[in-house]
């Protein structure tokens, strides 16, 4: 029971942060809020992965003349890195959007947004009547 | 030239990507228009000629960087990929020589240049989608297209700044999706060391019921879902489509969902088809059978209470996910093999209905929603009569495509489960009769009391609007080839169970 | 080879006039005798493939084959020889009339109205001609389709929401009762196309035979059986023209005809007797013509009323085809024929009485005859003849219709038909007579257009012909059920 | 800012900077290192050099436009050195035919592609700073 719980703490760790990071993504109605939310969901992943590759007592995968000599395995992390330049194109895509979003709404909160939305329908519905 | 043909799986993906480097740096916005023209075009032409060399062996494989598999991404093309790969690269022909009036309307000139790069980006990253055979650059294709996609929806700013709202949503609901692929994707290669999907399906079946396996395969299911739109995941789609640039909702709505669709497939029949019985339970057909059946619904009726037009369309392309997904969640040949028919003819008529609705925008430089397309049919005769044909089809009327898939549809639906799953599809898509004929009689009405002048049709816009109307026609009369590529690509899937 | 094309010949002809009309546009009076032209060949062709069938020929023809059990071919069957002679010959008379309408009345968008019409036709004449279901099937919808710009030529609200239960009925009934139905022929037996005496014996169970039978039954709206009749009734705010083409040529005759077509060729009267599949639409059939009937009494305008008489009409046809037995069937057939020419009189009547008048309450036409002689002469001919009074044609298909009831000793059928013709008598003679014998109230200026006038007397002639001019017909009818 | 101080500094450090990313760069064959440091390294010099100037300044050295160009650059020669291996007659991204033995192919290789990848982050880097750099994050400024 115990080594479920303190043996696999990396597990728990990744699973911790993996679901703070959807919950803020859910709860939250700030829009840069979310961002950083997924953010943290998308680290999370991660560290999942590096987790996976990463051998007590490994070190870098780099031939040395030392043939028995542990190492990680190298593909999560070649994975990961890939996964972290999507994941900085995503934040960034999602930034950019947000500030364009400050700039057409004067708000970032979703409530606001959807308000601001309604008030647009309404008065577009009243042109149409007169 | 041998050399075209040896690496033809490559260039189908590389040519758009590389064009879109070229075009992005492009200062000239015709310039750039022609060379995404001509990219997909060739893009089309390596498509085709794949199809031609496909006839000869039942599958192209492909290492990339001499690489063998499982180390290598290896990409394969077989029968059934190649299905999408035309759908794509077709549509994406068709609406790329479609755009260019719209993005220097709806763009801000500097812009544009850059848009038609995205826009091949995202062709190269569902090309890519499709061709490659490694879990893991399958999501980084995944993140290619639709971050290029929420790009490009974005771009509708310009017209109306919702489509912020819109790419924003689609961008949070799409990273969520792809990052909870790539957690199964992870947790499938904790437990097997590989990421290659052959290879992948050779040892999953080993392993049993293995939780982490268990697990691995409902994250990967729920996030391809959410990019498919499969209902209740669906909610970034129709503002998404509604909002963005015209010609940018024409290619997501025909391609970017199917797309997806073909992952699902691929995933549940090619990954863990040889461990059919144990993985893919008989219950999570049956969760993908009633959401199909929601979806149908609640897409036509959204559609039949929507006033936008564009957006009553994306409503009704939930609906149509659904009849596909209600296809392959049948999991007999017939089923996969009408949800793949109708994966092409929605391809179709979806391409038509979205190019002939923002035709009619871009004559009258306004939104166009329900009320405001009184009499709209008078004034652009050869659009309304393209949009007449695709909704008809649509709606299944014989000799149109729609009508085929329709057909085979309900022959498997009776097949399987008997009348009541056929009934339910009839019903719905008599609904979906509602809102297309409240579209069709709007057009055709005349605005009381006042003489609507004549909107002079551009060729451009027009032509391969007709092209598009006239596949519709064609492949619902001559629908052999449509139906035995989808047969062949279904039993070839089934196979994989057995 | 020669003999195969006629049926190109019937089928091209109003295709063709599809395709030309439209180009005409600035020449009316090209573009109308187009109509009559088309007509006659079509007509000449549909006599050929009718005599070549009497002589035992068995014409087919495969446009499309979708694949290896799906095609879009063409059959001479015996019901399709007649439903084409119908068709194409009340398409001559028709067209000529229409001109007549469409001047007089001075409507918009003649070129469009005149379209469609010939669209409509082909689609009733390939009906006629098909040689399986699927053929049937798609030239049903098209024929709903094309006859859709007809119902609301006016474009008018009214028009709007007719043409949506027109609409709405017709396309829903065959998407989710017809289509399924087809599907399920096709799964149990493997193919679509029909045969003389039925493909379901063997591939079906019996206890689903009545199930399937009602699919069809009511996935075929065109056959307004209740519930699914609103749409005929919906439909008259259309110009005349189009509700005598609707109720007497095309449309309806479609629908009665593709049910006869299923009965006949695709369960097999004598699987149905054996099984007792269809006894249930013998009683549907019958209420609906008694209810049909009854309504029909209530209704003041004059085309709402003929429109609820061709309703308990077309039930009728239906009962022959359900009592499901030879002479009974052949009744049905005749009734087709029958029916088409004496409605089509009535209607020709009340648009010619519209077109002059401008009235269409019963109640205004109180002493209009004297005005109009022929016109109602030709109406009460044309009474007479739905009614069955000898000699006019109509009596023929009652004396079938009863012969088979007695056949299987359906002795309540026999008094429904009875009660039924006491119906008629009623609300259609109350017409000519109210215009004959009751004084003229209102002053009305009457102007008459000699190509309205002479096809509605031609149409009531034609009744009387039929009654002494019986013999083909009935040869073709007793070869329906393959038993030559 | 106006500090001298970190003027003087950053004008020193600029070309060191470059150098070191640079020499991260061409060190990733052998060791530790490659494009994706190297390129964030190098961005890091221009960054420092538009925060203790200004913006404006760093915009003179690195263009947008120019900074736009080499950014498609970097992907394209990414791409376009796979596409010669394609044109040699080998799979795409397969570097073995681009030099005289099977080692010196990939060796070039994998050169010319850090090359790009270096490029193609740096520049990324650049232009997000840009696009971020000069934005007002206050309520709604009435333009």
């Amino acid at each position: 029971m115990i080594d479920q719980i303190f043996g696999v703490w990396n597990y728990w760790i990744v699973f911790i942060l993996m679901m703070i990071g959807l919950y803020i993504v859910i709860s939250k109605k700030s829009l840069l809020k979310k961002i950083v939310g997924l953010a943290l969901f998308q680290t999370s992943v991660f560290l999942l992965y590096i987790t996976f590759g990463k051998i007590a007592g490994g070190t870098a995968p780099i031939l040395t003349d030392n043939v028995n000599e542990i190492y990680s395995n190298p593909l999560p992390h070649v994975l990961i890195l890939t996964a972290i330049v999507v994941g900085v194109a995503t934040t960034a895509l999602g930034l950019a959007l947000t500030v364009r979003i400050n700039k057409a709404y004067g708000s970032i909160n979703e409530n606001e947004i959807s308000a601001s939305d309604l008030v647009e329908y309404h008065k577009k519905y009243h042109e149409v009547k007169k | 030239m041998t050399f075209i043909i040896k690496n033809l799986p490559i260039l189908i993906v590389i040519t758009p990507l590389m064009f879109s480097l070229i075009v992005a740096v492009l200062s000239n916005n015709r310039l750039a228009w022609i060379l995404s023209t001509f990219a997909s075009f060739l893009t089309m032409i390596f498509s085709i000629l794949l199809c031609f060399e496909l006839s000869n062996n039942s599958n192209i494989s492909y290492y990339l960087g001499n690489w063998p598999p499982p180390l290598g991404i290896e990409y394969v093309i077989d029968k059934v990929s190649i299905i999408p790969i035309i759908i794509v690269s077709v549509i994406g022909f068709i609406a790329t020589l479609y755009a260019h009036n719209f993005f220097i309307l709806e763009i801000d000139r500097n812009l544009v240049s850059k848009t038609y790069s995205l826009w091949l980006l995202t062709i190269a990253g569902l090309m890519g989608l499709i061709t490659t055979a490694d879990a893991f650059n399958l999501f980084v294709f995944l993140e290619i297209s639709s971050l290029s996609a929420v790009a490009l929806v974005a771009l509708g700013s310009k017209m109306d700044r919702k489509a912020l709202i819109a790419g924003y949503n689609y961008l949070i609901l799409g990273a969520v999706g792809a990052t909870f692929y790539v957690i199964g994707v992870g947790l499938l290669y904790g437990v097997t060391g590989t990421l290659n999907m052959s290879d992948l399906a050779q040892k999953i079946p080993a392993l049993g019921l293995n939780k982490s396996v268990i697990v691995a395969f409902t994250f990967m299911m729920l996030g391809i879902m959410v990019k498919a739109a499969v209902f209740p995941l669906h909610i970034w789609l129709p503002n998404a489509y509604a909002y963005a640039p015209s010609p940018v909702s024409v290619l997501l709505a025909a391609t970017a969902t199917k797309v997806s669709i073909y992952i699902l497939v691929r995933i549940s029949y090619t990954i863990f088809g040889p461990s059919y019985e144990i993985y893919t339970f008989e219950s999570l057909r049956y969760v993908l059978l009633y959401l199909a059946i929601l979806a149908m619904f609640a897409g036509t009726i959204m559609a039949i209470f929507e006033k936008d037009v564009k957006k009553l369309l994306a409503h009704s392309s939930v609906a149509q996910i659904g009849y596909i997904v209600l296809g392959i969640s049948l999991a007999t040949s017939p089923g996969i093999a009408s949800g793949f028919i109708h994966l092409i003819n929605h391809a179709l008529i979806k391409a038509g209905l979205f190019m002939s609705v923002v035709a009619m925008g871009y004559y009258t430089l306004k939104r166009i929603d329900v009320n405001s397309i009184t009499g709209l049919g008078r004034q652009v005769p050869i659009t309304f009569f393209a949009f007449v044909i695709c909704a008809l089809s649509l709606a299944g009327l014989p000799l149109t495509v729609g009508f085929i898939s329709k057909l085979y549809l309900i022959k498997a639906a009776f097949m399987s489960e008997g009348i009541w799953l056929p009934f339910l599809i009839l019903v719905s898509s008599a609904l979906s009769l509602i809102y297309i004929w409240k579209l069709i009689e709007g057009l055709w009405y005349n605005k009381t009391n006042s003489k609507s002048e004549k909107i002079k049709e551009l060729p451009e816009i027009y032509i391969p609007l007709l092209i598009i109307s006239f596949l519709n026609i064609y492949f619902g009369i001559d629908a052999d080839l449509i139906i035995d590529n989808s047969f062949i690509a279904s039993d070839a899937l089934i196979s994989g169970i057995k | 080879m020669a003999n195969e094309f006629y049926i190109y010949l019937s089928i091209l002809t109003p295709l063709i006039a599809f395709f030309i009309t439209p180009l005409l546009s600035s020449n009316p009076n090209l573009r109308d005798s187009l109509g009559p032209i088309g007509g006659i060949i079509t007509f000449y062709s549909s006599l050929n493939i009718a005599s070549l069938y009497l002589n035992g020929e068995i014409l087919s023809y495969t446009f499309f084959q979708i694949n290896e059990t799906l095609s879009i071919s063409f059959k001479i069957t015996g019901l399709g020889v007649i439903f084409g002679l119908v068709a194409s010959g009340l398409w001559i008379l028709a067209s000529i009339y229409t001109i007549g309408y469409m001047r007089g009345n001075k409507e918009k968008n003649q070129t469009r109205f005149f379209t469609f019409y010939s669209i409509a036709i082909f689609a009733a004449i390939c009906i006629a001609y098909s040689g399986n279901l699927l053929t049937l099937f798609i030239f049903y919808e098209i024929l709903t389709f094309s006859t859709y710009p007809l119902v609301a030529h006016k474009q008018n609200n009214a028009a709007k929401q007719a043409g949506r239960i027109y609409m709405g009925i017709l396309v829903g009934t065959s998407i989710v009762f017809l289509l399924p139905a087809i599907i399920i022929v096709w799964v149990l037996t493997g193919s679509l196309d029909f045969a003389p005496n039925g493909v379901l014996k063997g591939n079906i169970s019996n206890e689903y035979v009545p199930f399937l039978l009602a699919l069809f039954a009511f996935g075929i709206g065109k056959a307004a059986l209740m519930p699914f009749h609103k749409w005929l009734p919906a439909a008259m705010v259309a110009p005349t023209p189009v509700s005598a083409l609707l109720h007497a040529v095309a449309v309806v005759k479609a629908g009665v005809f593709s049910m006869l077509v299923v009965i006949t060729y695709v369960f097999g009267i004598d699987f149905l007797t054996e099984t007792s599949g269809a006894v249930w639409l013998i009683w549907v059939s019958s209420i609906t013509l008694l209810i049909s009937s009854c309504i029909a009494l209530t209704k003041d305008d004059l085309k709402a009323r003929l429109a609820y008489s061709t309703i308990s009409q077309l039930s009728y046809i239906v009962l022959g085809g359900a009592i499901a037995t030879n002479i009974a069937v052949q009744g049905a057939a005749i009734h087709i024929v029958m029916h088409a020419v004496g409605k089509i009189t009535l209607f020709f009547a009340a648009g010619s009485i519209y077109v002059a008048t401008h009235l269409s309450k019963i109640s205004d036409l109180n002493g209009m005859g004297k005005s109009m002689p022929l016109t109602f002469i030709a109406f009460f001919i044309g009474s007479l003849s739905i009614i069955g009074v000898p000699p006019m044609g109509g009596s023929w298909s009652k004396f079938y219709l009863m012969l088979g009831s007695v056949e299987k000793d359906y002795l309540l059928v026999i008094y429904i038909l009875a009660i039924s013709t006491l119906l008629n008598v009623y609300y259609l003679l109350e017409i000519p007579a109210k215009a004959f014998f009751q004084p003229k109230r209102t002053n009305i200026q009457v102007t008459k257009h000699p190509l309205i006038v002479y096809p509605t007397f031609f149409a009531a002639m034609l009744t009387i012909v039929l009654f002494i001019y019986i013999e083909p017909l009935k040869h073709i009818t007793n070869l329906i059920s393959g038993n030559q | 800012m106006d500090n001298i101080i970190l003027k003087v500094c950053t004008k020193v450090l600029f070309t060191p900077i470059i150098l070191f990313g640079l020499y991260v760069q061409f060190h990733g064959d052998f060791g530790p290192g490659g494009g994706f440091q190297a390129g964030v390294i190098v961005a890091a010099a221009f960054i420092l050099y538009a925060m203790v100037f200004s913006v404006e300044d760093c915009k003179v050295i690195m263009p947008p436009k120019l900074n736009f160009f080499l950014l498609a650059l970097g992907a394209f020669l990414y791409g376009f050195v796979g596409i010669v291996g394609l044109i040699l007659g080998d799979p795409y991204l397969s570097y073995d035919v681009l030099g005289s033995s099977k080692e010196a192919g990939q060796h070039i290789g994998i050169l010319l592609v850090e090359f790009g990848v270096g490029l193609t982050v740096c520049n990324v880097m650049i232009s997000l700073f840009y696009s971020f750099a000069n934005f007002n994050f206050g309520k709604k400024n009435n333009d």
